[in-house]
């Protein structure tokens, strides 16, 4: 009996877990904390580091706020969240000063406004508040990596066809001729807006495939009835 | 419900107080370990910038803030391992701690946003030894050229101030010439304008400076 | 340590400060809202159908809170759905029987006069500004499917005879192609009202019968038929007056199937036969309009 | 009962038409490109031909891949991809690879049309998103330009003057140090050097492929209004305020700003005002919404080729004019008749 | 460049602004008299022929009545009485196809094959000398509408409201449709009718000026009405106006006339203004002079699905098909045929339809003129804003139909549009923006009265 | 002065703050879909950010010249607090402003514009009159972007978007273009 509440326990967290990387994605679903998104994805090391501070913000205030929900009262509870948020926030960005400079002046002010991602004050809000810690925590590792994977794949893009190069290393050679856009503002737009159209376009493929599948179980069963 | 209950007016101040004052000690701690790291990160990128524009024989590099008076350098003590805020200039020395010539920090408009940069100049003979960019937003491939550009960093290795920079396009003439990169006209231009509008404001200061260091010599 | 008494100082300084002026605010300041208004308002389907009668889903959570009106409107809400938002009223869920959409026409292609093409904008309400359109029948079925177009639940699709039938599982009662037909074909009825009369014109005997193979042409035998008073013959058309008739014997001798016996959907099983030869040419127009609507739509 | 299918035919009024049609318009449109097509190619020898062709090739199989259409012409047979097409080739520089062009063909169709519905549905002038879309990629090649093989009345060899970096691989480039030259406009603001206006009239200068002929493009913009294929209040609009704001900046410093007849001869002006400026798609419907158009464009030329960064200016005007009409028709609705 | 100079040459004449120059066709019946229509054996008599309330019928299946014999009464003060056009029995009360295509109730006549329909009927009294309510009355019981098209009850517009008073007085002899040629016939023909019925609607509003606006494409008409003024010194101006459609809708042609705007929403009265059109003045002259209530009118009948183009005398209630039958219509060849003129008319899909009081014209066309093109994406050319002479924009307004989107319709004053046509007939596009018109009307109809 | 007017056009048009930074993109997207709430936005914002240029400045000058580590924290706790004291200030005294401006207000509390502009001022060392043309130019290029971006979509409305693009993509895609025709204005005023 034991066993079986653990296991449905587990398959809960894993559920919270799971959701935020596709179903839920931060980024590509639901459209969220878009600023840092795509104005520090010129190059896939910077989305990596980004999601990284993201990742620890984001499991931190999760774990603090989610510890502290029914202490902390309800008027005044978005202003204490950005207080710890913030703290979190200026934790990560004095470190990443000590330890990487040079990461930290590629990526400027964007680890500073971390504190007004919508998708962290949004989680706070929506999730963490209302949700005990465990749960609060695999949601939080589950979003921030959905964050992470997203800025990956967008910085992937534009850093291999705007600079030629991926983490550094040259893709296609000296004679390549960068697309200068994809590392500009326009290209962060455009890019994310391919992505969504072909998340659509394979959205809807699999559904015609579906149905096409659905309508031919039916004129398989309704031919088997007729005959 | 409970929901509708409304705490008292003293439990929201104090919890807002409260994480406030965690969130300071918090922050301290952080502060205090990152610090130094920080600061030798800055001094670094600061020794770098130095180096590269004054050569292999720099030693390292002494920090000179503007007095309150505008007219004057005071020598600031780096021991702390900080750097100051407020306007800076640097002093290149060399191995001899014999002080080579002044590093200076400056900015301005350029084709997309602010460019910073630190340009090494040298007072007697009244000439920029040579230029660095620190930061710059230009067009990539184009107008970043102002930093990467050997070409065109090569016209700031002897360049005359006296009388003020000009920008030219296709053959350098003058020893105040700058030669612009061609494509990126603007970003060349803005660069000439810093360094002009720079001088203007750190020229007679620094040239006072070296009078007084080369009188105090020949006394 | 000077640090950390500065840092502690400062942030105590603000944070106290920010919060008494919060809470001044908060207590002088606030504007009273119902808060149980935005969670009945989470809990109904968003749609702003307006079947329940309400301008839209908020109108009728204020409603609801106000009690003016009962859970058990809302015809789009499963009947947990329902369940749920009684039990957070603390109220009783008023569930209503299932209504539909019915059409009051069987006139489809091959069956109903017609007198003229008609060329434009693909839509019922611009086709019957142009001669009412080019069917005899000034009272039939257009064809143009603004009631498919209307339908947010996509519970209406055009037959092969280009008459729309209503899916009585997706049909949510809304009312939006009762509102959007213009020749009023659609009518809210209980899905336990079997009897449809399937035509909406006036017109009787030969004249009727002229213009549509499937008009009721007043015979009166329905009525006949029915127990005493059940059926009356109206304006030219029979009008159901018990709705709750088991029986479908009054359908038996109706001379033109215009009366009909309706189980689940209309139109099931049309079994009449095509006046035109080639039942392709219907869905050959069908394919058209659609084409139509693609371009004109993008 | 005998019935047969309905001889008359319904329809509402009117039953009279006057006779243009969409296509007809799309048609003229194209035949006045062709002379400046053979102008550019006349300048700047067969290479420029292949980039025009290169670039309405990208165009039209955009189109025909995207449009979903598999059977029969489709869209492609209201002539506006290739219009779209051809267009973009005339604004891009001679010596542009030309899988650049075929690039920029196909984002114009992808970007600046099908993904906005097809025709008249789009806010920007198809042909110039493909162009800033190359611009801001390829900001080297994009201003690199090459000067002219012939003029009007000699030429060396036109049919063999091909530029070696229009053969480049797709994405990768060829490295050569051909001699460049530099737009009039270019010359004028970096240099501080001015061009002879009669140069500048007969399209003796560098520049994009079909800007440089002023007076064709002069000619074709008088034939197409004659044809009422245009609307004239536009280009009349928007060349009559560059007139303005730079006669009024020549006026207040004639040594520091360029006068009025170079910069309406000089770039992208003419062609903008004849070919893009009169896109009805992307412009203001509203007759006064044409006029606030056009001084809002020659006010953005003129600032920005004057104080801006770029030497010229044409395309971004134009589209951030494209970007304000919905606002500028919202504004200047015509007063209703008893209002 | 043809814009550019139509722009700076301003046109002589008086005109309104915008509007569009379709081809007249007017050629084929400008010089023909008005002919006699024979009679035929049935007439049907719709009980609503004209704006506002349907005439209740005051006889029974079977009666007998001779021409010119009420068969309805008016059903309020915005309704007229009906009148049989021929001696006969009535037939039937029943639904008859109406040319607006509904079924509708009407009074079907049998004419007596062997009464000899003469013209016989009871004497009535001089409008110049009686009392103004007489002359109305008389007026509405002979069944008089505007015979311009609109078909709105003649007594109603003489009836000036207490409060009101009337400046001038305008007879309408625009005539701007192609095609139609009715009352270009009735003015060369019967110049004095004009001109005396004139007299009588001046004296009625007691207006202090009379003008006859007529396009300039008729100039044997203006010849003929001057002369018919000169004869008798009136305060009557007869002003040639620029040929454009649609000159003779009232707005415009008070645009023309005066200059002046009528205001949304209002009428011509509000400018102390009354319009009629010139075949309602020849016919309430007929009428004081013969007794003859409105039983028949001048109708042009014409297209190229007919072999003799005419302009006939017909009786009101007589089938199209009978008319067309009678000017030779090419059986099979027709693909269309309108009631009414080419830009406003109705087309129809049964024949069996009757000519109205304000039935124009009847036009069949072969599938020569017929052209059905294929709709095109709009492309915001704006010509459809160059046409409207209400100064819309319908080319959004049809977006906006399209989208339904019923406040922003209002806010482009849909309401104002009166469906000329000409947004439709420059569209390059082929788009029918004035049936999406009728539609978003129909849009914001339904909208105020779900409220 | 020219100075003034660098900073002015530079934040408003050369360096949009949401065109070219990327910042307040949320509001961007999500509020643009009408041209009156677009404008109601565009002030909203243009007030916010005024009133947080200044009371960051304040708050930097006279208060964290000590304690510069908590420069973050305070910024974001002013904005916060400010712009919810606004609220419930307008929100009781005029329930018509309210309307109009106020449900906008708990947006710009979380729009990255507002803390970036207090950064930004900082980092760069600006005045008090040069912070205040700096929030005005990025209330004025907000507002720009805004409205633009709230006409086209108006407009788009009346047409058919294909379905793969309906929606969030097709607004990048227009951000996108706008993105690529400001790039018109770089340089602008800087070399003069």
């Amino acid at each position: 009996m034991a066993t079986k509440m653990d296991d449905e326990e587990k398959q809960k967290l894993y559920d919270e877990f799971v959701k935020g990387i596709w179903r839920e994605n931060p980024v590509f679903i639901q459209v969220l904390g878009l600023c840092p998104s795509l104005a520090v994805t010129n190059s896939l090391m910077n989305g990596i580091a980004m999601g990284a501070a993201v990742l620890f913000v984001l499991v931190c205030s999760s774990f603090l706020i989610s510890l502290l929900r029914n202490v902390i009262p309800k008027p005044v509870r978005i202003s204490i969240y950005i207080v710890v948020i913030a703290t979190f926030v200026t934790a990560v960005d004095f470190t990443l000063a000590a330890v990487a400079p040079d990461l930290h002046k590629s990526l400027g002010a964007f680890i500073a406004l971390i504190v007004v991602n919508c998708l962290i004050l949004g989680r706070a809000e929506a999730f963490a508040g209302r949700h005990g810690v465990k749960e609060s925590v695999a949601d939080a590792i589950g979003m921030s990596i959905g964050f992470t994977l997203a800025l990956c794949l967008i910085g992937g893009i534009r850093e291999a066809l705007g600079n030629g190069t991926l983490l550094g290393y040259s893709l296609f050679g000296p004679n390549f001729e960068p697309w200068v856009i994809m590392i500009l503002p326009p290209g962060g737009f455009l890019t994310l807006g391919a992505y969504l159209f072909l998340f659509a376009y394979f959205k809807e493929r699999s559904e015609e495939k579906k149905q096409r599948q659905a309508d031919a179980a039916r004129n398989l069963t309704e031919g088997r009835r007729a005959a | 419900m409970e929901a509708t209950r409304e705490p008292s007016a003293q439990r929201l101040i104090l919890s807002l107080s409260i994480s406030g004052l965690v969130a300071g000690i918090v922050l301290v701690g952080v502060y205090d370990v990152t610090y130094p790291a920080i600061q030798k990160n800055r001094a670094e990128a600061v020794k770098k910038a130095v180096f590269k524009i004054y050569g292999e024989h720099t030693k390292g590099f002494e920090v000179f803030l503007l007095g309150s008076d505008h007219k004057t350098l005071q020598a600031f003590d780096m021991s702390g391992g900080a750097l100051p805020e407020g306007s800076t200039v640097f002093g290149a020395v060399d191995s001899s701690g014999q002080l080579m010539g002044y590093a200076v920090p400056a900015e301005g408009a350029g084709f997309q946003d602010t460019i910073k940069i630190l340009y090494g100049y040298d007072p007697t003979q009244k000439r920029i030894v040579g230029m660095e960019v620190l930061e710059s937003k230009e067009t990539p491939g184009l107008g970043d050229k102002i930093g990467s550009d050997a070409k065109f960093r090569a016209n700031f290795t002897a360049l005359s101030v006296e009388p003020a920079i000009q920008l030219v396009k296709g053959k350098k003439s003058g020893a105040n010439e700058v030669d612009a990169i061609s494509g990126a006209t603007i970003s060349s231009d803005a660069v000439v304008k810093i360094l002009n509008r720079s001088l203007d404001q750190w020229r007679p200061i620094l040239a006072a400076e070296a009078a007084k260091k080369s009188g105090a010599k020949e006394r | 340590m000077i640090g950390i008494a500065t840092a502690a100082a400062i942030m105590t300084g603000m944070a106290l400060l920010f919060a008494i002026l919060l809470a001044i605010a908060y207590r002088f300041l606030r504007v009273e809202e119902d808060p149980r208004l935005e969670i009945v308002e989470g809990m109904l389907p968003g749609t702003n159908c307006g079947a329940c009668g309400n301008p839209g889903c908020h109108a009728f959570a204020e409603a609801l809170l106000r009690q003016t009106a009962a859970p058990g409107k809302c015809t789009v809400s499963s009947p947990t759905q329902v369940d749920a938002i009684a039990r957070f009223l603390g109220v009783d869920a008023g569930v209503e029987e299932k209504r539909v959409a019915r059409l009051h026409c069987g006139g489809g292609y091959g069956l109903a006069l017609r007198q003229a093409e008609y060329q434009g904008y693909s839509s019922c309400r611009a086709a019957v500004l142009v001669s009412g359109g080019g069917g005899a029948c000034g009272w039939g079925c257009l064809g143009l499917a603004d009631c498919e177009r209307a339908c947010t639940f996509d519970a209406i699709k055009l037959n092969d005879r280009l008459l729309p039938v209503v899916d009585v599982d997706k049909c949510t009662a809304c009312g939006d192609c009762v509102e959007v037909c213009p020749v009023d074909l659609f009518t809210i009825e209980p899905l336990s009202k079997r009897l449809i009369v399937q035509c909406n014109s006036p017109l009787k005997g030969e004249a009727a019968r002229k213009v549509c193979s499937v008009a009721c042409d007043a015979c009166g035998r329905c009525a006949a038929d029915a127990p005493d008073g059940a059926i009356e013959i109206v304006n030219g058309l029979p009008v159901v007056k018990v709705p709750s008739l088991t029986s479908e014997r009054a359908t038996f001798r109706c001379p033109t199937c215009a009366i009909q016996w309706v189980q689940g959907n209309q139109f099931a099983d049309d079994t009449v036969a095509p006046l035109y030869e080639g039942g392709s040419i219907a869905s050959a127009i069908l394919s058209a309009h659609r084409e139509d609507e693609r371009a004109s739509r993008g | 009962m005998k019935r047969h299918a309905p001889d008359l035919i319904i329809t509402t009024a009117p039953f009279l038409r006057e006779g243009s049609s969409t296509p007809e318009l799309m048609r003229q449109v194209l035949l006045a490109t062709i002379p400046v097509v053979a102008a550019g190619t006349w300048f700047f020898g067969f290479g420029a031909l292949l980039v025009i062709f290169t670039a309405t090739v990208g165009a039209v199989a955009a189109e025909w891949f995207l449009s979903g259409n598999r059977s029969g012409l489709g869209t492609l047979a209201d002539g506006s991809a290739l219009l779209t097409g051809i267009l973009l080739g005339l604004t891009l520089p001679p010596p542009i690879p030309l899988w650049m062009a075929f690039l920029g063909g196909a984002v114009a169709i992808a970007l600046g049309k099908v993904i906005w519905g097809g025709l008249g549905h789009n806010i920007f002038n198809p042909a110039l998103v493909g162009r800033a879309f190359l611009q801001a990629a390829f900001p080297e090649p994009m201003t690199t330009w090459s000067a002219p093989v012939s003029s009007w009345f000699s030429s060396s060899s036109p049919y063999v003057a091909v530029d070696p970096r229009t053969f480049a691989l797709p994405l990768m480039r060829v490295k050569t140090d051909v001699i460049t030259a530099a737009t009039p406009l270019g010359l004028a603001k970096f240099q501080g050097k001015g061009t002879d206006l009669w140069s500048l009239f007969f399209g003796n200068t560098g520049g994009s492929i079909g800007e440089t002929c002023a007076v064709l493009l002069i000619l074709c913009g008088l034939w197409l209004a004659s044809r009422r294929a245009l609307e004239w209040r536009l280009p009349v609009a928007a060349l009559s305020s560059v007139f303005v704001f730079s006669s009024t900046l020549h006026l207040i410093d004639s040594t520091r700003y360029p006068g009025p007849l170079f910069m309406l001869l000089s770039g992208g002006i003419l062609f903008g005002s004849v070919f893009m400026v009169t896109d009805p798609v992307t412009t203001p419907i509203t007759r006064t919404g044409a006029w606030v158009f056009g001084a809002g464009l020659g006010f953005l030329v003129v600032l920005i080729r004057i104080f801006g960064g770029l030497p010229e200016a044409v395309m971004f005007s134009i589209l951030l004019m494209n970007a304000v009409t919905p606002l500028i028709n919202r504004a200047t609705q015509p007063r209703t008749f008893g209002y | 460049m043809t814009g550019l100079l139509q722009a700076i040459r301003k046109s002589p004449q008086p005109t309104f602004h915008h509007g569009v120059h379709p081809e007249e066709n007017k050629g084929r019946t400008n010089r023909l008299p008005v002919a006699r229509m024979p009679f035929v054996g049935e007439y049907v008599l719709p009980l609503s022929q004209h704006l506002g309330a349907p005439s209740p019928p005051i006889v029974v299946p079977g009666q007998r009545v001779e021409r010119g014999e009420a068969v309805a009464r008016p059903g309020g003060f915005v309704s007229v009485s009906l009148h049989s056009p021929v001696t006969g029995t009535v037939k039937a009360i029943e639904l008859r196809p109406h040319p607006n295509g509904k079924l509708m109730p009407a009074v079907v006549v049998q004419a007596d094959p062997f009464a000899s329909q003469r013209d016989q009927f009871p004497a009535v009294p001089d409008p110049l000398l009686s009392a103004r309510e007489t002359v109305l009355q008389h007026i509405q019981s002979s069944g008089m509408v505007g015979l311009g098209g609109a078909a709105f009850p003649s007594h109603v517009k003489a009836k000036v409201p207490d409060g009101k008073r009337v400046q001038f007085a305008v007879l309408n002899g625009c005539e701007c449709e192609p095609y139609l040629t009715c009352d270009h016939r009735v003015m060369v023909e019967n110049p004095g009718d004009v001109i005396r019925g004139f007299q009588i609607l001046l004296s009625l509003v007691g207006a202090e000026r009379g003008y006859i606006g007529v396009e300039l494409n008729k100039a044997d008409a203006i010849a003929a009405l001057r002369a018919a003024v000169g004869r008798a010194p009136l305060p009557i101006e007869i002003l040639g106006l620029e040929v454009k459609y649609p000159q003779g809708a009232e707005k415009m042609l008070l645009d023309a006339i005066f200059h002046r705007e009528v205001p949304s929403g209002k009428l011509p009265l509000d400018l102390e203004i009354v319009v009629n059109n010139v075949g309602t003045a020849a016919a309430i002259a007929q009428y004081f002079d013969t007794g003859k209530p409105l039983i028949e009118r001048v109708v042009t009948v014409t297209g190229d699905a007919v072999s003799r183009p005419a302009n006939l005398l017909v009786p009101i209630g007589t089938p199209v098909s009978a008319v067309l039958e009678h000017c030779g219509l090419r059986q099979g060849e027709a693909r269309q045929v309108i009631v009414g003129g080419p830009m406003m008319g109705l087309a129809q899909k049964d024949l069996d339809v009757p000519v109205l009081k304000g039935t124009s014209g009847i036009l069949a066309f072969t599938s020569e003129t017929v052209r059905v093109q294929a709709e095109m994406p709009c492309i915001r050319c704006g010509r459809c804003l160059d046409a409207c002479p209400v100064f819309l924009n319908p080319s959004r307004l049809a977006m906006l139909v399209r989208t339904e989107s019923v406040d922003e319709l209002e806010r482009y004053h849909l309401l104002d549009c009166f469906e000329c046509a000409s947004c439709s007939f420059v569209c390059p596009s082929s788009i029918p923006l004035v049936q999406l018109m009728r539609v978003g009307k129909g849009l914001i109809r339904q909208k105020k009265s779900s409220k | 002065m020219n100075d003034l007017l660098w900073i002015f056009v530079s934040a408003a048009i050369i360096n949009n703050f949401t065109l070219t930074y990327f910042l307040g993109l949320c509001p961007f997207f999500g509020v643009s879909n009408k041209i009156d709430t677009a404008l109601r936005m565009a002030a909203a914002n243009i007030f916010v950010l005024v009133i947080t240029s200044f009371s960051t400045w304040v708050l930097n000058t006279f208060v964290l010249f000590r304690a510069e580590y908590l420069r973050l924290i305070a910024f974001i706790v002013a904005i916060a607090c400010t712009v919810q004291f606004v609220e419930m200030v307008i929100k009781k005294t005029s329930p018509a402003l309210f309307k109009a401006l106020g449900i906008y207000l708990p947006l710009i509390t979380t729009n990255c514009a507002m803390l970036a502009l207090a950064l930004f001022q900082t980092t760069r060392g600006y005045g008090l009159l040069q912070g205040q043309a700096y929030a005005l130019g990025a209330g004025v290029g907000l507002g720009l972007a805004l409205l633009i971006m709230a006409g086209i979509r108006q407009e788009n409305e009346l047409v058919t978007i294909p379905k793969l693009v309906r929606g969030a993509a097709m607004n990048f895609f227009i951000a996108g273009i706008l993105s690529m025709a400001f790039m018109g204005f770089a340089g602008l005023f800087s070399s003069h």
